[in-house]
């Protein structure tokens, strides 16, 4: 079972676990994670553009990875796109797999390549002024962990 | 025409989104048609350039025709 | 926010999770792990044994450890006791963080130390007979990932 | 009294989830009082002792009063 959206709204993590848990039957765990639009620095938007040719054919990539690294049943991955407040959910990976690590694995990968790899630019609105995102060190870092001999 | 479209900060530094140029369309008639500034940021080898949706590996063998779309894509944001 | 609790009955995860979520606001990520009941081998029914005096005080060991390791805002920890069948919840471990990394390797570490070090007993009923199920080798190398030097 | 408690397949080996012994108990008390079985798998160090919550480092010195719970821990199970 494989879930890939951008999605343009608000949206409910938890309405979209439930129905990706039921989808995978047999399953012996599921991890989640959801991150969410953070107030630090006086963040008062995030706004995150895409590129419909490239971002979503680049999370259905790493989807394939995903189940080529690790044994699993089951892939949601969901991103946001345009304009977020803090508190709001941006992403949701959930992984449903026979066993843990492969779950919290395939998790872990998959938001290490979201968020230094996948095709979002960010900018944060601080002040009423908007400020692009630079890459970050330690998302570089953060995705050689994965490139290094298994 | 091909259309040009600007992502992240390359945006800002277009003044839009995107722009239309004239069909075909190379390289060094992509430069020239940009503001200095933005031509120059371009050369930085961190910025990639798409043709319909297909990263270009030589920024210089660039060809675009009628109807393509160009994407100029700068480093994507970090967490 | 920090809930560590035995359960003798079915529960819901996702009942646990939106409230755990709410109570820790200004998080950057949400991690949750999901274990369930398996029907591999055709196993009909599973049943956990805890000791009461060991048990409980042992998750908030493992609770500690984890705040001490990784930078935490909020970590739920329920596991369940008794009789189980597959498809039903054993365990949820999710923690809340401002940084993704430190979610994700908490979740992972109190899962390896719950799977191989926590003070349960489980058998398994397979055609009518209970089984026993044993240490295996794989919890301990799981386990033993956290004990190198970092 | 002293309460002995038997967790996990300990508790087949006695035929019973806990028993009640004279207090005071030591370690040989406690071997005596138990099926010969049960009591050789006692001196596998992986199976641990507890008195009252608290383990027992060394089995050998164990010691319980009137009131106290002993618990037979074996291995706990994988995943």
């Amino acid at each position: 079972m494989r879930d890939i959206r951008l999605l343009d709204r608000l949206f409910i993590p938890g309405a979209l676990i439930g129905p990706f848990t039921n989808a995978n039957p047999g399953l012996g765990g599921v991890c989640t994670f959801v991150g969410e639009v953070r107030s630090d620095n006086g963040v008062e938007a995030l706004e995150l553009t895409h590129y419909e040719p490239l971002t979503l054919p680049g999370m259905h990539e790493l989807a394939d990875s995903a189940f080529a690294r690790f044994d699993l049943m089951g892939l949601l991955m969901v991103h946001r796109v345009g304009v977020m407040h803090p508190g709001e959910p941006i992403v949701c990976v959930s992984a449903a797999a026979r066993h843990r690590r492969d779950a919290i694995g395939a998790v872990d990968f998959c938001m290490d390549h979201l968020k230094s790899a996948a095709w979002f630019w960010k900018r944060e609105k601080r002040s009423g002024q908007w400020h692009w995102i630079e890459p970050r060190e330690q998302d570089r870092a953060d995705l050689a962990r994965w490139h290094e001999p298994i | 025409m091909v259309t040009v479209v600007f992502l992240g900060k390359l945006a800002d530094l277009a003044g839009a989104p995107s722009l239309s140029l004239g069909a075909p369309l190379d390289w060094a008639g992509l430069r020239a048609a940009l503001p200095k500034a933005l031509a120059e940021v371009l050369d930085d080898p961190r910025n990639r350039v798409a043709v319909n949706g297909v990263l270009v590996a030589d920024k210089a063998g660039l060809r675009a025709g009628a109807g393509d779309e160009i994407a100029l894509l700068p480093p994507v944001s970090g967490g």
